[in-house]
């Protein structure tokens, strides 16, 4: 097989050092944060070194070398999830880029098919992120529109048995996570995006814990919002993609105000470029752009299906492995259908973040807690878990090394 | 396993094996619900004050080993002292997580909880340990508080 | 002398990198934004290469190593601006501080000091950049306040003289720079804060082209609230800093909401977490801050007044010098009293783009433009303008390589 | 100085120094202001149709040397030329200044505008040689939109 994560390991600098008694570093939290590959530092690096200069601002050598690179690497991210080049808008975040849309819809005047009030209804799920879930109860609140929900299955799996009471045509936009960062469920998306356009609502999809792992095509899903991270994807920390379908893009307000986005501005007043600048208020992160640029080149460079693929194949082996443990007890899925690569569980008495602990003492980095998803916490009846999360430079031997860690943990801890 | 045998000394094992005081009493003077945020622990913690002196502390809650047993230990060294001594100690302790490792803490003043010293090496963990403190310094002063109306 | 900008220079890797045919790489763009010295993109390379994690989240080794050099750097701006730790918020840039309180405090209940309604008034003044323009007109057509601001002099000072009038007992809040980006000069604050807390408002302070630049104490000046950008102090493109008085960050309601903010959350509502944590929803941009905090112990190393007493000499030379070219005009104060190192000014009929342009072929990096301050391009009665910025690597031969410039310049478009 | 030689053609400076058509026209059958939002340039340009023809482009406007001199050139060149035709050069010159110097415009159609070329090379400048192609554009579909009703 062509596929070597041990090849692949090379290419990240953080697994030549060792974890506390200089144990080998056993990563399974890629949910929270990925590692990054010296071709993305390099991409930073250089930027400061040879280009530093403002994007769009300045008619220097310096500036024009800045703006292509930042340029350059939205062209990268329309190409990989399969957007026209100004839907593209970089942020700091997944959270920032839902904030963003809510932001928005909040300041879209009555008469725009944003604008939102009592009687109107927002919908998400119980099994979203807090940071697809605040925004719109915020958004709510502010404007006296609903919030309703789709619940989880007890195999977490969402609920749509209902989903024609659900989204009615009160509904403006159904905002929902491709993946849960929980429970790895993949969610069906035909289905409520149809329901959804019938009634006249938007789709906003979380996409943070999926364009990492699989392949996204905005346009083959038909969702009209997208939101991810740089940081999760192999990219830097401090940004992150907002995507929107071109014609709504137009019509949405913006949200941060300030440099770069205007057409013209009076003291009392102000008009917006054309998106993506309107959405980019500010000095843009351009550094961490030509780093998100660059990490996508990399993926792209060793196939996301066959990235995909792998985590597929590793999860299914973490499954098989984790239901032979004694009083151990997977919260979500049992097998790889529409699943991704995060895996939950809770282990008998022993504490999530005694768990945890251990692990760590043997090099494991694991996730423990709610994972910003507390509802979907309470939803499963856990009050919290112990999460491992794969990626493309994980192997067999990982897991293995987990299973080996959670059977150290009974033992010392004498459960 | 040295380093981890720090943080998990058998003192912290044994109080969250058998947990001190871990049935709320409902006749408390002032009772509180604290969360850990970032792991979701819960505690509800009363307290009992006769005159300016602690009579009980009792509690309720899920958590880790650190969690629990720091509140168990917490709720036992606390009883029988002054608000005033009680609030002493709460300091030391608190200073005692903070140090990184630099103090170990005086067992004449923390008695068992000097065995939660490892924990400020561990940086993610201080708030586990303080929970129950910080519970009991809140239901404290809103005791103290009704007492005095 | 000990201050040696020529070997300030040679810790800023960019100048060993010629510009157009050959040329040396004279910036003068430092307004825009600044270079970073080696020990600030090693801060960050660091943080990928060997702790990257998500830092308040994960009970590992990595992740708590990220939390220290996360809220170490959060220790470094405190000290630096003389704020409390839990006082500094990290954002993206300026712009995402100035909208973070402009929207927060649309978001105030009734009842807080920090509500608006019609009748309240925002104050601004004439020179304000975009981000700290736009915000407050945004606010104000939401809330339906009233925007007011103080007008600038021909000799590009702040007006103050129907002070009592413009800040009144309707005023909520005061948003002013501490210096403007293209005329200089430094505002008084003094008499401004004073007369705002004598009427209940909060001051809020776009410090962009102060903090980089002269010793800026937060307790001293009294202030409410401040804004800085990154890039422009040496650190990162993609963090700024937000800071706020702990007794109005702790009422102030959030503004991004999402995970590591919250302190409980249920399908319907949250509460938040303390400050700083309720204003930094996400995985926060670590290494970026990482990177900043390593900028501003480089500034510490050298010292903000001696580099603020070079960059005053410079100007000095600077204003002199271009006040000896014929038919050149510099917008703004023509001495070095309260005022910076950025120097705006128009020359004879060439305009800026092509004095730019042709700087650019000298490897003299410049702004032209209405640098983002198009009201105030207005009222000084100019179109746009060519801007030099200085910082503590620029040198008297710079200033003398960007007059030989312009004197080519003339040539060159027989002017 | 060979590079910049590139960028600022003898034929641009003339342009700039003489700019054609500089006078606008009261009378055109459509108008339209158009600024470049990073550097604050502005145009006022006007056409006259007779037909599906240009008969006159008109402007005025404060800008650089390349914006000035383009619309310069395009108000010459584009007047005569049926709508269709003049949208064909246009979509011709868009080309060129988005060819990052890889092709030189065919003199035969673009005439004067070749000498633009050179801008192709300064992503920065592009839109100042846009300026006042844009507006023709948006001018001559409003003057066109009007002509129909
Ligand atoms: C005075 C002033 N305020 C605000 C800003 C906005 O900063 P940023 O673009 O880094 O968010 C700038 C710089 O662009 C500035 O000079
Ligand atoms: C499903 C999901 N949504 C949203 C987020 C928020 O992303 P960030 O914290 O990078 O803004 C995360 C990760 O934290 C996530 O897993």
């Amino acid at each position: 097989m062509s596929f070597d994560p041990v090849a692949i390991r090379r290419d990240f600098p953080i697994f030549e050092r060792k974890i506390r008694d200089g144990k080998r570093l056993v990563y399974l939290d890629s949910g929270a944060t990925s590692q990054k590959p010296q071709v993305v530092i390099d991409a930073e690096l250089d930027f400061y070194r040879l280009h530093n200069a403002a994007a769009h601002r300045g008619a220097h050598q310096l500036a024009e070398e800045a703006t292509d690179i930042y340029e350059g690497a939205r062209e990268a991210v329309a190409r990989f999830i399969g957007a026209e080049v100004d839907e593209v808008v970089f942020t700091k975040g997944a959270t920032e880029s839902l904030n963003l849309v809510a932001y928005a819809m909040g300041n879209a005047p009555l008469g725009s098919r944003f604008h939102l009030e009592k009687g109107d209804v927002i919908v998400v799920t119980e099994m979203e992120h807090h940071a697809n879930l605040i925004p719109w109860q915020q958004l709510a609140a502010r404007t006296g529109a609903t919030l309703k929900w789709f619940e989880v299955t007890p195999e977490g799996r969402l609920d749509l048995s209902s989903i024609n009471s659900i989204i009615d045509e009160h509904v403006k936009v159904v905002a929902l996570t491709h993946q849960s960062n929980v429970l790895g469920t993949i969610v069906p998306l035909t289905e409520i995006v149809n329901r959804a356009h019938s009634v006249g609502a938007v789709v906003v999809l979380d996409a943070c814990q999926s364009v990492p792992h699989m392949k996204v095509d905005v346009k083959a899903l038909d969702i009209d919002f997208l939101a991810f991270s740089g940081h999760k994807i192999l990219g830097p920390t401090g940004v992150g993609i907002f995507w929107g379908k071109s014609e709504l893009l137009a019509e949405l307000p913006p949200f941060l105000t300030g440099g770069s986005m205007i057409e013209s501005v009076t003291m009392e007043s102000a008009t917006w470029a054309p998106a993506p600048r309107k959405f980019e208020a500010g000095v843009p992160n351009m550094a961490q752009a030509a780093g998100l640029g660059a990490a996508i080149k990399y993926i792209e460079s060793i196939g996301i299906d066959e990235i995909h693929r792998h985590e597929i194949s590793l999860t299914g082996y973490l499954l098989e492995k984790l239901n032979e443990v004694p009083r151990l007890k997977v919260i979500g899925p049992m097998d790889t259908v529409d699943r991704g690569a995060a895996v939950s569980f809770t282990f008998g008495d022993i504490h999530p973040h005694d768990l945890g602990q251990y692990l760590d003492s043997q090099g494991i980095a694991v996730r423990t807690g709610h994972h910003c998803a507390w509802p979907l916490n309470r939803k499963m009846g856990v009050q919290s878990t112990t999460r491992a999360s794969l990626y493309l430079y994980n192997t067999f031997e990982d897991c293995d090394d987990l299973i080996a860690g959670i059977h150290g943990a009974a033992k010392y801890f004498g459960a | 396993m040295m380093q981890l045998d720090n943080l998990y000394q058998e003192v912290i094992l044994d109080h969250y094996k058998n947990p001190q005081n871990k049935v709320l009493d409902p006749n408390s003077d002032a009772q509180v619900h604290h969360v850990n945020p970032s792991c979701g622990d819960e505690i509800t913690l009363g307290v009992r004050l006769d005159g300016d002196k602690v009579l009980s502390i009792s509690w309720e809650g899920v958590g880790c080993s650190i969690s629990q047993a720091s509140t168990s230990i917490a709720s036992d060294l606390l009883t029988g002292k002054t608000l005033e001594q009680a609030r002493r100690i709460s300091e030391d302790f608190l200073q005692l997580m903070q140090s990184k490792g630099s103090i170990e803490g005086d067992p004449e003043v923390l008695e068992d909880a000097v065995a939660l010293a490892g924990v400020s090496k561990y940086p993610a963990r201080i708030k586990c340990a303080l929970l129950g403190w910080m519970a009991f310094k809140d239901a404290s002063l809103q005791a103290e508080a009704k007492k005095a109306k």
